[in-house]
């Protein structure tokens, strides 16, 4: 049967199929982008991906045929390589080592520079690197933080200490004082500080000024082009959908209904962009976006002062993540 | 006392097949020669009782009769089934002979009655009926039917070795052997436990004895054997062992155990 | 009698002098064990200070000051993680053995049982008065509490009156309810009863309690294999069980949780794979047979030869030896220690939460860190956290001193 | 006769009928032998088999060559010089340093808590013996991690900050960003006056053996530890002085002074090493105490009765009777606590101290090379239990109560 | 035997100063009313023997008088000194009275000549030589000097009896006081320990002994006394105390122990 596929094509799919289920890596720590509600239920940014991912394989998201396997960010590298899991959802620093060492990055979900978030009291100065030094930072053990910290010394030469936790581990500190600032995604998204930020703003400063680049990404294993791709196809449908419209309310309608040409493409109406070669069902894009809405709607979910309302998440304004054609740097290749 | 006819001819059973043959035995611990060429018969029905100075060998011998103890030189064969290295013939040998120790060794975790049937039970595959109904047999051969239900722990030295008789004796041996059985107990319960060997020794189980009790030797005993540092000194009847020994070794040491 | 009296002539005074006040009565208490010297005063004196300020602030702090709604929102996440709702009566009747087997036990072993199955047998009624509101949990919860109290008696009675009353029976009916649970718990892909539910939803004390279970009921007789490999007579197999035992102590629980987590899959062939929890599992059975083999070798050395040597001269096999006559002495002789690596075990389960695993103490972080609303409530989770370990712990070892003491009672 | 070689086939060959080979308990007991290594040879090598075969078809490095790369991670408050430019060998090693740091205060510390434990469980005084009982069934019945949590998060992190910091005599200042105190700054001159205290010391090493010479010769107390106290004191104090009159003094303070919102100068004990090493020192020391008390209840009351009988004074029946008999029963299964307490130290990431484990979770999601970096870390825990145990052992040969 | 002319008139000491004066003795364990009231005289060179049931309080009374146990009523004079909650009154008392055990008390960490030299260092200073010198003289007269350099564990009991003698006599007190000396012994060292003893007790150092060995009683003691229930039953002479008892309880107790 081998003969039959093209090169670069592996049996991931089967498996999953086989095995009725998907297996997300994701932890259980972060704000917005994955917890454990009161029912048990596993919720946020990565794990609405993971379901995405679950229509698209089954045709819809059931309790049963996803699964987010809780990982620490230490162990990201090492389940990596056991491939024993299908798709890595964890917040994700894609980086060249990474791609090289871990696996293969499908396309950026969230963009932002390391930035810092410091306490107004600690006499730092935003956006003046010299003034961090002496200082004492925050940061996720096991995060390529701790190594870009270490560049970011030699770069200014500066020097301040810098204390390791898991991510809760990162607020509670702050909080408590031990620290004067977190190293973190530049919007906050990457640490529960944002949080605090919101409750008792004027406390702290939020830099503008980043210190290179941390762009977060899925991650599926090496070695299996077509599941690649698959993966890739979610989240590019995800966005065309934004662009087109199409909203876990109006799917259906508009798959019935939309004279757009577009639209119908993406919802499979005309089956063509290569879902027979996926093996998944023409009108992939309609289980995925009733599932879980179009990209906008996940931001929304999660990042939005309904989200912070409801304690789903938290209100930041959409930045590079929003779509290019309004500015955002959110550009996907059409569903042609 | 149906066997005592034999007594007086003690040396006089050649024409009888020896149910115990040992020829030339020799057994090392390491490098120090225990055994120095021991060769023995001891034939059906008969009562040998054993002694000796401390050290000379006394246990290791009957313990290699049952393969406690692994001899390297000599030939042991036992009811005519020779003790090498088949196993078969050790386990054989092993359910003909009936062994009793000085410190009783009872298993402390099972009552007096599972001690005596777990044997029957596990090698002789005696369902549990029957292993119980022997069991009981023996216990009131021993005197203590009435203990059945108790711990080791709870009974007297003396009546823990009456157990440890009937234990042995439920296996339905061909040989029983002894090794000091009275010498961890207080004088009373030595005459209970020699009481129940001699009426042993009156129903004409071939027994060998390793024993100081020189008044039961007297009087159970077909031959005496005399070991020291490894060899046999002197064999022969009670009478002629103990009250004309041959050997200057053996005056002098029932000199010393006499008195 | 009279004449021996009047010997000393004091002697009738004697007899009606009595000792002084103040050794004797609540008063001679308190001289002979709070004051009896001044420094002893001094130091009642400080304590006394000092835990009237302790026990002050600590209860102001319990009933006014602490937050415990995120306890009580968070029940059922913490009992039993992420299983899913509509299941979740599965998970609640397998945690219901637990009363039952104590209930049996209580029968069987009232030196042990007895008051580990009253107290469960009462406490369960006072919680479920607790004026709180067991948030997700329904009104049900309370019910379910006093189900226990009703399953200890059941236990207790079922243990009395029939075959069920040997300790044998009620190790076998442990051992069943618990493998037929965790049976129960997984469910059969095919079936509509039970639906499967795989044990990455298992979470919470649930799965505390269950790792600990089965660590026990693998790693006993592991350890008990290696303990006899160490004293074999056969060199190799000696060396084996040696290198096996001291690589194995000598590695901190969480390394080893790495390694299996980690390198296990690397370790196995492809057609074996095992999630995530069964890897902790196996790091936990690891490292728990080694200790158990040193521990059950003590009891094997406290055997006196004498036992094998008489139960092979009545023409018993090496196994049989070995099943009946030495390992029942050995275990027995070392069962303090032995139910002390249990509670050891036990406690090690709490270092899988840092390979991400959702067992008690990691469902308790995942809460702590997945909502803001619950950021600041750390002291009061890691308080109740302490608290219910602290409580099977302390369980565990006070059955643990009761066979100490009734050892050395020398009862049979 | 010589003894034949035990179990010799050769010796069997007077035997007279010959024993077929699955009977034969020698063949039997070779042959097992034989299944069982193969049965353990095949085991390990099915395992290594496995681990290649995964390795080579997953990408996963297993040699050793990255340890000498640039490590390129930050490591804060190391306790050796260390520099992202150093290799990830080197930075294990400062987690080796830091680990022990940890383990070996954990222990002196955990020592001393223990014998107060022991001794308090022992005490006349009922409300001390039971606070003190309370204590142990309090922190020996929940989790290691449980209490680190608790110690570092509920605990530690709620001391005041830096500005509001507790200021005790000393200076010592107290707040969540650790413990600062007072610390000597060496100038040119300690070099001299280090040679001068080293001076005083070996002076004082003599003078007190001859004192101790003289007092058991003669009887006559002589204060031999008293009197060589006090010549290093005044050595150390001469040199001092000499030194600070002929220029500068061999330290000048270096006090704790808050800049910012970190304290300068001064010594610190950061609040993760402080957290990590209290919750060790809690934990274990609950188990030296019931060691402590266990060994000092066994000692026969009749030891103290002789004692006190022939006159001895108390402290000196402590001194001569009670500690070197209870101390035979003590240290074995102290340093079995010791071992315990090296590995509850892989802990300190749950209070964020960078230990050996936490340094080496770092190197391998910098490199990826995780079966190598374990294969180190369990190389390293079993290396220092073997030393301690080695110390045990030595301890135990050296005071062994010789019996018949 | 420069003493044994004392023997005759066991009661006519009323001239002399005791010793050790106990007036009025009472003590409790909690509730338990050990000693009702004892009142004794022991003066210079006696050698005074304790006998009575177990359970009597001999023990008791002579771990009063050197303060292993504390009175509650009553007064005790060694020596002139009142043995009251004064602890350097204690010491005094204690460095004046020797004691020897049931069970030697052996330090058994130190060797034979440690465990004599140790108090004599320590609470009379002497140095390291002389408290040597003295420790194997007083070796010598019970009769192991060669057993110096070996370990308590090392020796048969009555030589660790005899050890434990010297550990006392070791620090010269004028009073020697033994609680059953004998009885944890095998016969051959009972003999061996009381040799010691009545060696000593020729010298005329004042003893008391706690001892129901008759023959050692008879040859040595000036008085002996029996204890009851906590009170002094009879005392006087060993001929009227063992041949003329005057008490029932007494003539009951020495028919008991002599058979
Ligand atoms: N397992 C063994 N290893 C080494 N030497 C042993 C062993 N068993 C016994 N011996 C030695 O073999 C010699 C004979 O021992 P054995 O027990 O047979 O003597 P015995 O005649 O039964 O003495 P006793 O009257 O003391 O029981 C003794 O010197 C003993 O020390
Ligand atoms: N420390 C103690 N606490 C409580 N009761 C005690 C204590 N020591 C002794 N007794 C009790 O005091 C009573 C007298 O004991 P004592 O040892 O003085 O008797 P004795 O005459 O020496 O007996 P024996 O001949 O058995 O040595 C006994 O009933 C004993 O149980
Ligand atoms: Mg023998
Ligand atoms: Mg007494």
């Amino acid at each position: 049967e081998d003969a039959t596929k093209p090169a670069g094509y592996g049996h991931r799919l089967e498996q999953v199929r086989d095995r009725g289920k998907i297996l997300c890596a994701d932890n259980t720590e972060l704000v917005a982008w994955s917890w454990i509600d009161e029912d048990g239920k596993n919720r946020g940014f990565g794990p609405d991906y993971c379901r995405a991912y679950a229509a698209a394989v089954f045709g819809d998201a059931t309790d049963d045929n996803w699964e987010i396997v809780n990982i620490t960010f230490a162990e990201r590298p090492t389940v990596m390589q056991s491939g024993e899991i299908d798709v890595m959802t964890i917040a994700n620093t894609w980086t060249a080592h990474r791609e090289v060492h871990w696996g293969n990055f499908v396309d950026i979900v969230h963009y932002a520079g390391l930035g810092v978030i410091s306490s107004k009291d600690s006499g730092i100065v935003p956006n003046d690197w010299q003034t961090l030094d002496g200082t004492t930072g925050c940061t996720g053990a096991g995060t390529n933080y701790v190594q870009m910290a270490a560049d970011m010394e030699s770069e200014y030469g500066i020097t301040f200490e810098l204390a390791l936790y898991e991510i809760g581990g990162v607020r509670d500190a702050y909080d408590a004082g031990r620290c004067d600032f977190v190293l973190t995604g530049s919007d906050g998204t990457g640490s529960f500080v944002r949080q605090l930020t919101r409750s008792t703003p004027d406390d702290h400063n939020i830099w503008t000024s980043v210190f290179g680049k941390d762009p977060w990404a899925m991650l599926v294993p090496h070695g299996d082009d077509q599941w690649f791709d698959l993966i890739r196809m979610v989240g590019w449908i995800l966005v065309n959908a934004e662009e087109l419209g199409v909203t876990q309310d109006n799917v259906e309608d508009m798959f019935a209904n939309s004279p757009s040409v577009k639209v119908q493409r993406l919802l499979g109406a005309e089956g063509t962009w290569g879902q027979d070669r996926l093996q998944i069902a023409d009108d992939v894009a309609v289980n995925i976006i009733k599932e879980v809405g179009n990209f906008g709607e996940i931001i929304h979910r999660y990042y939005s002062a309904e989200a912070e309302e409801k304690g789903w998440g938290f209100y930041r304004e959409r930045g590079p993540d929003n779509l290019y054609l309004r500015g955002g740097l959110m550009y996907v290749p059409e569903n042609t | 006392m149906a066997q005592t006819g034999d007594k007086a001819n003690g040396q006089g059973h050649e024409e009888r097949n020896g149910i115990i043959v040992v020829r030339e035995l020799h057994k090392w611990f390491g490098d120090f020669h225990v055994l120095r060429g021991i060769s023995m018969e001891i034939y059906e029905g008969e009562k040998m009782v054993i002694f000796g100075p401390s050290g000379s060998g006394k246990s290791t011998f009957i313990r290699t009769l049952n393969r406690l103890e692994e001899h390297q030189r000599g030939d042991i064969f036992v009811d005519g089934i020779e003790l090498s290295a088949d196993i078969r013939n050790i386990d054989a040998i092993r359910s003909e002979i009936g062994m009793v120790f000085q410190s009783f060794n009872l298993f402390p975790h099972l009552t007096v009655i599972d001690n005596i049937t777990l044997a029957p039970m596990l090698v002789r595959h005696l369902s549990k009926d029957d292993a119980g109904t022997l069991a009981m047999q023996y216990l009131e051969r021993v005197g203590i039917p009435e203990q059945a239900a108790k711990y080791p722990g709870q009974l007297s030295g003396g009546q823990q070795q009456r157990v440890a008789i009937a234990r042995a004796l439920a296996m339905q041996p061909k040989i029983m052997m002894f090794d000091e059985p009275t010498s961890a107990l207080d004088p009373e319960m030595i005459k209970e436990v020699l009481d129940v060997m001699v009426e042993l020794a009156e129903s004409g189980m071939t027994m060998i004895v390793v024993t100081h009790e020189m008044g039961f030797a007297r009087q159970v005993a077909d031959r005496m054997v005399m070991f020291d540092e490894g060899k046999v000194v002197e064999i022969g009847t009670p009478k002629e062992v103990l009250e004309h020994p041959r050997h200057e070794r053996t005056k002098q040491f029932l000199a010393q155990i006499l008195t | 009698m009279a004449d021996r009296a009047s010997v000393t002539g004091v002697a009738d005074v004697a007899d009606q002098v009595r000792p002084p006040v103040a050794s004797t009565g609540p008063l001679g208490w308190v001289r002979a064990n709070l004051l009896d010297t001044w420094y002893n005063a001094l130091l009642t004196l400080g304590v006394l200070v000092a835990l009237y300020y302790l026990v002050r602030g600590f209860g102001g702090w319990v009933l006014l000051t602490a937050e415990w709604a995120v306890l009580t929102q968070n029940l059922q996440v913490l009992l039993v993680g992420q299983y899913p709702d509509e299941e979740i009566w599965r998970a609640g009747a397998v945690m219901l053995a637990l009363p039952f087997v104590l209930g049996l036990g209580w029968s069987v072993w009232p030196g042990f049982c007895r008051r580990l199955a009253i107290s469960l047998a009462v406490a369960a009624p006072l919680v479920a008065a607790l004026p709180v509101e067991f948030a997700s949990l329904a009104a049900g919860f309370r019910v379910y509490l006093l189900l226990n109290t009703v399953l200890v008696g059941a236990g207790w009675l079922l243990g009395r009156s029939t075959v069920f009353g040997s300790a044998r029976s009620v190790l076998a009916t442990w051992l069943v309810l618990f493998l037929g649970g965790l049976v129960f718990l997984r469910g059969f892909a095919a079936s509509e009863a039970l639906p499967f539910v795989g044990t990455k939803q298992w979470g919470g004390l649930m799965v505390t309690l269950l790792l600990s279970q089965a660590g026990i009921v693998i790693s006993f007789p592991l350890g008990i294999l290696f303990a006899l490999g160490r004293r074999s007579s056969m060199a190799f197999v000696r060396v084996a069980c040696v290198a096996y035992i001291e690589v194995l102590r000598g590695t901190p629980i969480l390394a080893l949780l790495f390694v299996t987590q980690v390198l296990l899959p690397l370790l196995l062939p492809d057609w074996m794979d095992m999630d995530r929890l069964t890897r902790g599992l196996v790091a936990l059975i690891l490292n728990n047979s080694a200790y158990m083999a040193e521990n059950v070798r003590g009891g094997l050395q406290s055997v006196p030869s004498g036992q094998l040597e008489a139960a092979r001269a009545l023409g018993m096999r090496v196994h049989h030896i070995t099943a009946r006559i030495v390992l029942p002495q050995a275990l027995r002789n070392v069962l303090p220690a032995i139910v002390g690596q249990f509670i050891i075990l036990f406690k090690d389960t709490a270092v899988i939460s840092l390979l991400g695993l959702l067992d008690f103490l990691g469902t308790a972080n995942a809460i702590l860190s997945g909502r803001q609303q619950w950021f600041n409530a750390e002291i009061e989770m890691f308080l109740f956290v302490a608290a219910v370990y602290w409580v099977f712990t302390y369980a565990m070892t006070s059955v643990s001193r009761a066979i100490e003491r009734s050892m050395s009672k020398g009862v049979g | 006769m010589p003894a034949p070689v035990q179990g010799d086939l050769r010796s069997r060959v007077e035997t007279h009928s010959s024993v077929p080979l699955w009977r034969n308990i020698y063949v039997l007991r070779a042959v097992t032998q034989i299944a069982a290594a193969l049965l353990i040879v095949g085991l390990i090598g099915f395992l290594l088999n496995n681990l290649f075969v995964n390795a080579e078809k997953r990408g996963v490095d297993l040699g050793f060559g990255f340890l000498s790369l640039r490590a390129s991670i930050k490591i804060s408050n190391a306790a050796i010089p260390y520099s992202p430019d150093n290799s990830y060998f080197y930075a294990f090693l400062v987690g080796v340093v830091h680990t022990l740091r940890a383990t070996l205060l954990g222990i002196v510390l955990a020592t001393i808590l223990g014998v107060l434990v022991g001794v308090a469980r022992l005490s006349h005084n009922w409300l001390v013996q039971k606070i003190f009982a309370v204590y142990i069934g309090a922190i020996r019945n929940v989790p290691l991690i449980v209490s680190c949590y608790f110690f570092y998060f509920g605990l530690v992190l709620r001391m005041p900050i830096t500005k509001e910091a507790v200021h005790l005599p000393g200076p010592i200042f107290l707040s969540n960003r650790g413990v600062y105190t007072i610390w000597g700054e060496p100038t040119a001159s300690f070099g001299t006056w280090l040679l001068i205290v080293l001076a005083a010391v070996i002076a004082g090493y003599f003078v007190r053996r001859a004192l101790r010479n003289r007092e058991t010769r003669t009887g006559m107390p002589s204060y031999p530890n008293l009197a060589a106290l006090a010549l290093l004191a005044v050595g150390g104090v001469a040199g001092w002085l000499a030194l600070a009159g002929g220029g500068e003094p061999p330290l000048l303070p270096s006090i704790p002074v808050l800049k910012g919102t970190n304290f300068r100068g001064g010594m610190r004990m950061t609040p993760e090493y402080f957290a990590l090493v209290a919750c060790l020192t809690v934990y274990i020391a609950t188990y030296i105490g019931e060691i402590v008390r266990g060994a000092i209840q066994s000692i026969p009351r009749g030891q103290l009765e002789a004692a006190r009988a022939v006159g001895l004074s108390e402290i000196h029946v402590l001194r001569y009777i009670v500690i070197p008999q209870a101390l035979r029963i003590i240290v074995p299964p102290t340093i079995g606590q010791y071992i315990n307490l090296t590995k509850g130290s892989s802990l300190a990431i749950v209070v964020g101290y960078a230990d050996i484990y936490v340094v080496t979770r770092n190197i391998i999601e910098q490199s990826g090379s995780s079966a190598p970096m374990f294969l180190l870390i369990i190389a390293t825990y079993l290396l220092i239990a073997a030393v301690y145990s080695l110390i045990g052992n030595l301890y135990n040969r050296s005071v062994q109560i010789v019996e018949r």
